[in-house]
């Protein structure tokens, strides 16, 4: 009866910011695949719920040297300090309506379970948590698109990234009737990375050397030896995170050829970047 | 406040016992006290216990009844008429088509049960609107697959020997959650003798913690 | 025994123990807690098998193919189809929100017919009748050529079914909205000949020269292009983006080169000359150009030096020199036009300067180059039945050669010119400059006929509507264009059956042209629109049927290209912007609007950036240079010769100073709360200005001021 | 009208000036009740938070509310534990203000959740690794130690005083205080911390986080202390108010003095200590993640570092020092300043440890996020205020709150009393 399907996995995403156009796809259709809802006036980015916003960057400087580039920010499904599980949100929950899934790396979160007290949104540095503060509507007939294989949330909780789980479910489901004891590669992937017209986005397991993304970003497997609550760090010098230096471990890396859009990433002393730009790999042989 | 405090001096043990002694005349008072309190007591429990569900759960009838042993007979198994798909969705309750793999427009036994569901449903080509017992909330995402396919196991485990039964009870509908009463339980009290007389998430769990040694992560149950 | 205080004190403490102990209050706690996980207002999806089929879209010409997830019969997913020869997997954000159209209850459901100000329902019955009554009377009076249409596009079935109508009826006042497509053609048709169509290896050249192309903005095959330009990571290609604004594509590109609006064609023509001096050209492709090369070099010698386009345009001489060094020099270069999406206003001269460069270097139908190819023919329609009328009516002149030569006309023309008018897919009240204008003459036609299914601003001024299915209802041939350098027909399908009381266009139309009789009747002798489909594209039907898509060329074609220089060899005069304010007013192309043809779905809008629209607000942008005594953030109101408007200001680097962006794609005016009054219309404060030699509206921007609200 | 309930021997307004007084306080709690009733119906976009201002006002009324009630526990503490008998004089009225601090801060709560009907889920479902789980399990078991005590003081109202039932249990009760005591120290120690905890934890929040002892950060403790420290000097405070308002001394002054002196004490270590810890996060924890200090006072409109001085130099060690050095303190003006001193910083202190925790920028494309709350939440804000007073009126009116007034006002004789 026991069935032993459930080899570790760590799903993560690298995203080429080289190729990331701000077209707006992945944002279309995440909110497409997973019943998100829409309002009048969306135009207020502090109460629009979009699980992947893009950011535009700027370098900050003056015409004609300035430059600009997108940022596409899904959930970040922090691991947490030392990668334990204690992402900022998660272990803020005083519900257990978010969780980390160790088996997949992935942060749930529970909409009938979440009861709206707004903790972890204010422990998410990243704003990929959004609440739900009206009743989701559709004009008459809308709802008729809506997939059945996310739940549309009510008022009054919090909803947010999911890398698609349905999809994982869905693979899964597959593999069973079909009696194979894992998923390929393919057979998950988000609606962000199946819908980039620029193909920027790459979807997988960090934890799979055969995968594409294993292969970008090669996760250090050990500590940082500057800070020792960070570990997974990429050791390709073009690969980043989103503030890596706070320790949260994200599980989105970020790829750019572009120096000043990888500084972006984090925050920085004077001077630190300097120190550090040349060896922003981690040192870890490998 | 020092009234209070020169008392006390006195010690206090005995005031309490002091006072209801004393008080002889308030002694049958606190009798019938007592014999109302027993009697609401009792009216109130027992109306929590046995009116409360029936004012809690509308009963609704099924279009028609349905002979799960008899199919069962026919078919072989369960899974003739719940299937999974290729996909490895589970297909819920047979839509017309499924049914019309043996029936077709003449009747093949002779219940009237059968006779409703030519006439009404299957010369009308109109899917039979079932109550399901077993539904569960949207919020829910439940694997047929992974648990017949991945763990092997069968389906009275959940659902109990619905195959044997003759007859459908009655749909009884929560009129505050909208589920079925199956979900919580017959029993009021949620107390369950079987596997299959409650599907309440905490079920899930305790199965999952027997046969696997860990509750679950939520998503692997939720959407 | 008396009931006294304590009896009631008994009675309500036992009843509060035997509440507590009975599982009522364990029960409602729980009970009332799932009630708020499931509160009926909150809608449950139905589930069911799910099911994929594969379509085209057809929102904008990118033509892609697509992937329709439905659960049961219900469309619930709109997705790129994996290897369809277009955009392979990919999918933009309009498309993936495809179904926002299908469903959107402000739809036109049922055919429309006004009274007074307000439209009221009739039957399709009623309707046809009616069209088909007027155009009668009309014909019967001796003028077939006063009927008049309006389309996106002259490719494809439906378009043809148009066509034939207005053939068969007698009138040759057959007119598409500007698009890419047009602009290509008339580009081939200015360098290499009538009847051709140009197409840009983008996905296989090593330095593309973009003249304010918005690769990345919606220009050409949207999701194709971004496909190409995201492989120059790996190719190692390049791109050179010029233009007056930061945009998306000169941000990702590999150098911007800010340049004066308008002067796109004078840089084209300088390089040329860099290119000419220094005898970068390609010698065997030169060889065989026509129209005066010598006396082109000789006109690029004198008006285009370095240092004298430097002038013009505000690129340094220094980096025009570096910039035809590199584009001659890489093996596979590509100069391409159109700027932004491409459809709005464009020169020929900078077409055809831009184009000339691609000439020049040689790349002409080579991997990595331009492709001139043959107008895509793959329709066979059978000879129409033409009666004296028709022949008589057809053979007349068109009241204008462009749709705003035809606004002109109507305008400037005290006797009627149009009687009564069809308007299919084109919105042209919203999308063609200075909109007042085109209202006031569409309000002089007595008659309009909309097919749309939305009721827009044009079809707002129609008199009847015909709604047609959404994209995802009905069946249609898709051919591919805008650019794109292979030749492919795709299959709309009708994914979903119709929501609401709609019809296929070609279905309206052969009802109509059978209800108008005679001759007309016996060219449309069609059952329906999918009877004709079958027929007319016979030849790659079978591979539309089964595939989905028909390929009908791809690869650099074999035939040589003349080339024909005259139209430039004389130096027609560029453009100016209208008016003498000290700021250009230019219009911005944002992938995530739409500001052609459809509008933007509710998804789309909920994308865009508070620095593009806020609230109710449109924002513009503006070099903090430029911006004297304005807020960033604050209030403004720009003031162009055709208009004012009230706009957010927005201090961007990315802009050159003296110019103001202004996005495209805003200030719809119809019944949407999601997408509608948000913002203002650009083409409202933009004038057309005509392009003498060609007639093409060629506006790229407009003068203007700018003042704190 | 009502003289029958009033304390023996006590003055007391008319009944029509204090009704009066009451319905216009009850239309201010009405205004907030209707405010919170369209929240409930509504739901949570009738306020002005957003999804960067997950917390805002209700938040920092609850931890202020809370801090200033921490009066309550920290004079029991020393009344019932430390045995400073002195305290018995003004204990009941800090219970009573703990009282409706706690029951305001419970309020808010279910107002501030998104699904109140749910809200039970925190027990049920709870997370242990959340502060705000044993901020709610430490929360509602000390409001009932609180209504504990409270208890017996209702219990001595003149009518009640009269059932020997209720004498001897509120007499009962008095003596087995000193449990109640010790656990409300106790429960306290860990809400008051675990609200600290709520912000000291954010390890994504540079500005909220702080390194600490085991799984309990700095702000764990300065908060415990702090509302140790503070809440003393609220409790005083709205002594003063009363007194002045009912224009009678009720509590002696070598009762406040001393209070006010354990107070200052409180506050001048609480400060140094909060000094320090501002210092190290400044220069070691913030700077470790990338943060000059410089980024959480610059460049938005509303924060500078005249928020920092004035929580911790202005309101923090100007009132330790009044209430340390007896001079200061026994001076009736600068004592008053200095609680109002204290109640601000206190105040101050929540503000920024929820609301500009939520305004900082962590993303370095991140922009500042300022917030103005709506009518409905100032409303719903303002209705525990006018609850207080409410209460407080009727406590006083009704209640033997104050074991002083009577020998403090001797009574001329009057007609009232008999």
């Amino acid at each position: 009866m026991k069935q032993e399907n459930n080899k570790e996995h760590k799903f993560g995403m690298v995203i080429d910011l080289d190729k990331c156009t701000g077209c707006g796809s992945c944002m279309v259709s995440c909110m497409s695949e997973n019943n998100v809802p829409f309002k009048e006036d969306e135009s207020n980015k502090k109460d629009s719920i979009t699980w992947m916003r893009v950011y535009k960057l700027t370098n900050g400087k003056s015409f004609p040297d300035t430059e600009t580039a997108y940022l596409p920010r899904p959930c970040m499904h922090c691991a947490g300090k030392g990668g334990h599980g204690h992402s900022p949100c998660v272990s803020v929950c005083p519900a257990t309506a978010t969780e980390y899934g160790h088996d997949t790396g992935i942060v749930s979160q529970i909409y009938t379970r979440c009861f709206g007290c707004r903790y972890c949104m204010g422990a998410c540095p990243y704003h990929a948590r959004y609440f739900n503060w009206w009743d989701p509507k559709w004009p008459e007939g809308m709802e008729n698109y809506l997939s059945p294989n996310v739940s549309p949330r009510m008022r009054g909780v919090v909803e947010k990234c999911s890398f698609c789980y349905h999809r994982y479910q869905a693979a899964r489901d597959k593999a069973y009737h079909e009696g194979r004891n894992d998923i390929e590669e393919n057979e998950f992937q988000t609606a962000c990375t199946t819908a980039c017209p620029a193909g920027a986005i790459v979807f997988g397991d960090l934890n799979n050397p055969a995968h594409k993304v294993h292969q970008i970003v090669k996760p250090d497997p050990h500590p940082d030896k500057w800070n020792r609550h960070v570990v997974g760090k990429s050791r390709n010098p073009k690969v980043f995170r989103l503030l890596e230096r706070l320790g949260t471990n994200p599980k989105i890396y970020y790829l750019s050829e572009r120096e000043w859009i990888r500084r972006k990433g984090d925050n920085y002393l004077d001077g630190e970047w300097d120190k550090i730009k040349n060896h922003h790999g981690s040192s870890s042989h490998g | 406040m020092s009234e209070i405090e020169n008392k006390a001096e006195n010690g206090s043990m005995e005031s309490a016992g002091e006072c209801t002694a004393g008080d002889t005349k308030d002694d049958k008072g606190l009798g019938l006290g007592v014999i109302f309190f027993i009697v609401a007591f009792v009216v109130c429990f027992l109306s929590g216990t046995l009116l409360f569900p029936k004012l809690l759960y509308s009963k609704k009838e099924q279009p028609f009844n349905f002979d799960h042993a008899l199919h069962v007979s026919e078919a072989g198994d369960c899974e003739t008429c719940h299937s999974l798909r290729d996909d490895g969705t589970f297909a819920g309750i047979p839509k017309l088509e499924t049914c019309l793999d043996c029936h077709s427009e003449d009747v093949l036994g002779d219940s009237k049960d059968e006779a409703v569901f030519v006439e009404k449903y299957v010369s009308k080509e109109k899917e039979v609107p079932w109550y399901i017992y077993s539904r569960q909330p949207d919020s829910v995402f439940f694997s047929h697959a992974a648990h017949i396919d991945g763990a092997g196991m069968d389906c009275v485990t959940c659902h109990g020997p619905i195959g044997k039964s003759t007859s459908l009870k009655p749909y009884e509908e929560n009129r505050i959650t909208g589920y079925s009463r199956d979900i919580w339980g017959k029993n009021i009290f949620g107390i369950k003798k079987h596997s299959w007389d409650r599907m309440k998430m905490d079920d899930c769990a305790e199965c999952h913690k027997k046969e696997t040694g860990f509750k679950g992560y939520c998503f692997q149950c939720h959407k | 025994m008396k009931v006294d205080r304590r009896s009631f004190l008994g009675l309500g403490l036992g009843a509060v123990a035997g509440i507590a102990v009975s599982p009522v209050g364990l029960k409602l706690t729980d009970d009332s807690s799932i009630w708020t996980q499931n509160w009926p207002w909150t809608p449950v999806p139905a589930d069911g098998e799910v099911i994929y089929e594969s379509s085209v879209c057809s929102l904008c010409p990118g033509s892609c193919g697509i992937s329709v997830r439905k659960i049961e019969n219900r469309p619930v997913k709109i997705e790129g189809r994996e290897n369809y020869p277009v955009n392979n997997g990919g999918a933009c954000l309009h498309g993936i929100a495809g179904l926002q159209y299908l469903y959107d209850p402000a739809r036109v459901k049922t055919p429309l017919k006004k009274n007074g100000d307000k439209f009221e329902e009739i039957s399709w019955d009623d309707a046809i009748a009616l069209v088909a009554g007027k155009l009668a009377d009309l014909r019967k009076s001796g003028s077939p050529e006063k009927f008049a249409a309006i389309l996106d596009k002259e490719q494809g079935s439906v378009s043809g079914l148009f066509k034939r109508l207005f053939k068969t009826f007698g009138s040759p006042n057959f007119y598409t909205m500007p698009s890419f497509e047009s602009y290509l053609e008339a580009t081939a048709a200015a360098i290499h000949g009538e009847g051709k169509t140009i197409g840009f290896d983008l996905e296989n050249a090593d330095f593309v020269l973009s003249f304010g192309a918005g690769i990345i903005e919606g220009w050409g095959s949207p999701v194709n292009c971004f496909q190409a330009n995201a492989s120059r990571k790996e190719r190692r290609a390049k791109l050179y983006q010029i233009e007056p604004n930061l945009s998306n594509t000169a941000a990702n590109a590999d150098k911007w080169v800010p340049i004066k609006p308008g002067t796109q064609a004078d840089l084209a023509l300088g390089i040329c000359a860099v290119i000419l001096k220094n005898n970068l050209f390609d010698s065997n492709a030169t060889m065989n150009f026509k129209g005066g090369f010598n006396k082109f070099a000789a006109m690029l010698q004198k008006d285009y030096t370095p240092s004298k386009t430097a002038e013009i345009t505000g690129v340094k001489a220094a980096d025009i020199e570096k910039i035809a060094g590199l584009f001659a020099k890489a093996k596979k270069p590509v100069a391409v036009f159109g700027k932004g999406r491409g459809d709005g206003a464009q020169s020929l001269k900078e077409l055809a300067a831009v184009h000339t460069l691609n000439c020049l270097v040689g790349n002409i139908n080579k991997k990595g180059g331009v492709f001139v190819k043959s107008k895509n023919k793959y329709l066979e329609f059978p000879d129409e039945s033409m009666d004296s009328i028709a022949d008589a009516g057809f053979a007349k002149p068109k009241a204008g050669r462009y749709m705003n030569q035809l606004v002109e006309k109507i305008n400037s023309s005290s006797k009627s010119v149009v009687e009564a008018l069809f308007v299919y897919n084109a919105n042209p009240c919203y999308s063609l400059h200075d909109t007042k204008s085109v209202k006031q003459a569409l309000g002089k036609i007595p008659f309009i006929v909309s097919f749309s299914s939305f009721l827009d601003e044009t079809a707002k001024e129609a008199d009847i509507i015909l709604p047609s299915h959404t994209f995802i209802e009905r069946i249609e041939d898709v051919p591919s264009g805008a650019g794109l350098a292979k030749t492919v027909v795709g299959l709309t399908k009708p994914v979903a059956s119709p929501v609401f009381n709609t019809k296929n266009p070609g279905d309206t139309v052969i009802l109509i042209a059978k209800a108008l009789k005679g001759s007309i009747a016996q060219s449309f002798e069609w059952e329906s629109y999918n009877e004709c489909l079958e027929g007319v594209t016979a030849r790659i039907w079978d591979s539309l049927s089964e595939d989905g898509y028909a390929v009908i060329s791809k690869g650099a074609p074999i035939e040589p290209a003349a080339v024909n220089l005259s139209f430039l060899s004389g130096n027609p005069p560029t453009v100016q912007a209208q008016g003498d304010f000290g700021l250009t007013l230019i219009p911005i192309d944002n992938m995530r609007l739409i500001n052609a043809g459809a509008y933007v779905s509710p998804f789309a809008i909920k994308t865009v950036s508070d620095k593009v629209l806020k609230g109710k607000n449109i924002v513009v942008e503006i070099n903090p240079l430029t911006a004297k005594g304005l807020k960033n953030g604050g209030f403004a109101i720009i003031t162009t010769p055709i208009g004012t408007a009230r706009v957010v200001v927005n201090f961007n680097e990315g802009l050159m100073p003296g110019v103001i962006g202004m996005v495209e794609g805003l200030g719809h005016t119809f019944e949407n709360k999601y997408v509608s009054n948000k913002g203002v219309n650009v083409n409202d404060l933009i004038g057309p200005v005509i392009e003498s030699g060609s007639g093409l509206d060629a506006a790229f921007g407009i003068k203007a001021k700018i003042s704190k609200a | 009208m009502d003289s029958a309930l009033i304390p023996e021997g006590a003055k007391r307004c008319s009944f029509p000036k204090f009704a009066i007084g009451i319905v216009i306080v009850g239309a201010v709690l009405l205004w907030g009740v209707f405010a919170m009733g369209l929240i409930w119906w509504k739901g949570l976009n009738q306020t002005n938070m957003n999804d960067y201002y997950g917390f805002a006002l209700w938040i920092w009324a609850d931890l202020a509310v809370i801090a200033v009630g921490g009066g309550a526990f920290f004079t029991g503490l020393l009344r019932y534990i430390f045995n400073i008998d002195e305290l018995k004089n003004i204990i009941n009225f800090a219970v009573i203000i703990g009282f409706i601090c706690y029951s305001s801060a419970l309020l808010i709560l279910a107002i501030d959740i998104g699904q109140p009907l749910r809200g039970w889920f925190i027990f049920w479902h709870a997370n242990v690794h959340s502060m705000l789980t044993e901020v709610a399990f430490c929360l509602s078991a000390y409001f009932a130690v609180l209504t504990i005590e409270f208890i017996p003081n209702i219990l001595e109202n003149r009518q009640a005083n009269k059932v020997p039932f209720f004498r001897h249990l509120a007499h009962n009760m008095h003596g087995i205080m000193a449990v109640f005591a010790a656990t409300g120290a106790f429960l306290s120690f860990f809400h008051q911390g675990s609200l600290g905890g709520v912000a000291g934890v954010l390890f994504g929040r540079p500005f909220a986080y702080r390194e600490g002892l085991l799984i309990w950060p700095w702000t764990f403790f300065l908060f415990t202390w702090s509302a140790a420290a503070f809440g003393p000097c609220f409790t005083l405070l709205i002594t003063k108010i009363t007194e002045t308002i009912t224009g009678k001394k009720l509590v002696k002054d070598n009762v406040v003095n001393l209070l006010a002196k354990i107070s200052g004490w409180m506050i001048t270590i609480y400060i140094i200590a909060k000094i320090i810890d501002t210092i190290y996060w400044a220069t070691v924890t913030a700077p470790s993640l990338g943060f000059n200090i410089s980024h959480f006072y610059t460049n938005n409109g509303f924060y500078g570092y005249w928020i920092l001085i004035t929580e911790i130099l202005v309101c923090g060690l100007v009132p330790g020092i009044i209430l340390i050095m007896k001079s200061t303190r026994e001076n009736p003006t600068l004592r008053l300043i200095a609680f109002i001193l204290g109640v601000i910083g206190i105040c101050l202190n929540r503000w920024v440890m929820v609301l500009q925790v939520m305004a900082v920028p962590v993303m370095s494309f991140d922009t500042w996020a300022l917030y103005f709350p709506s009518w409905q939440e100032i409303a719903t804000t303002i209705l525990p205020v006018a609850y207080g007073i409410i209460l407080i009126s009727v406590t006083y009116r009704y209640l033997p709150v104050f074991p002083q007034e009577a020998e403090l006002n001797a009574v001329e004789p009057a007609a009232e009393t008999e």
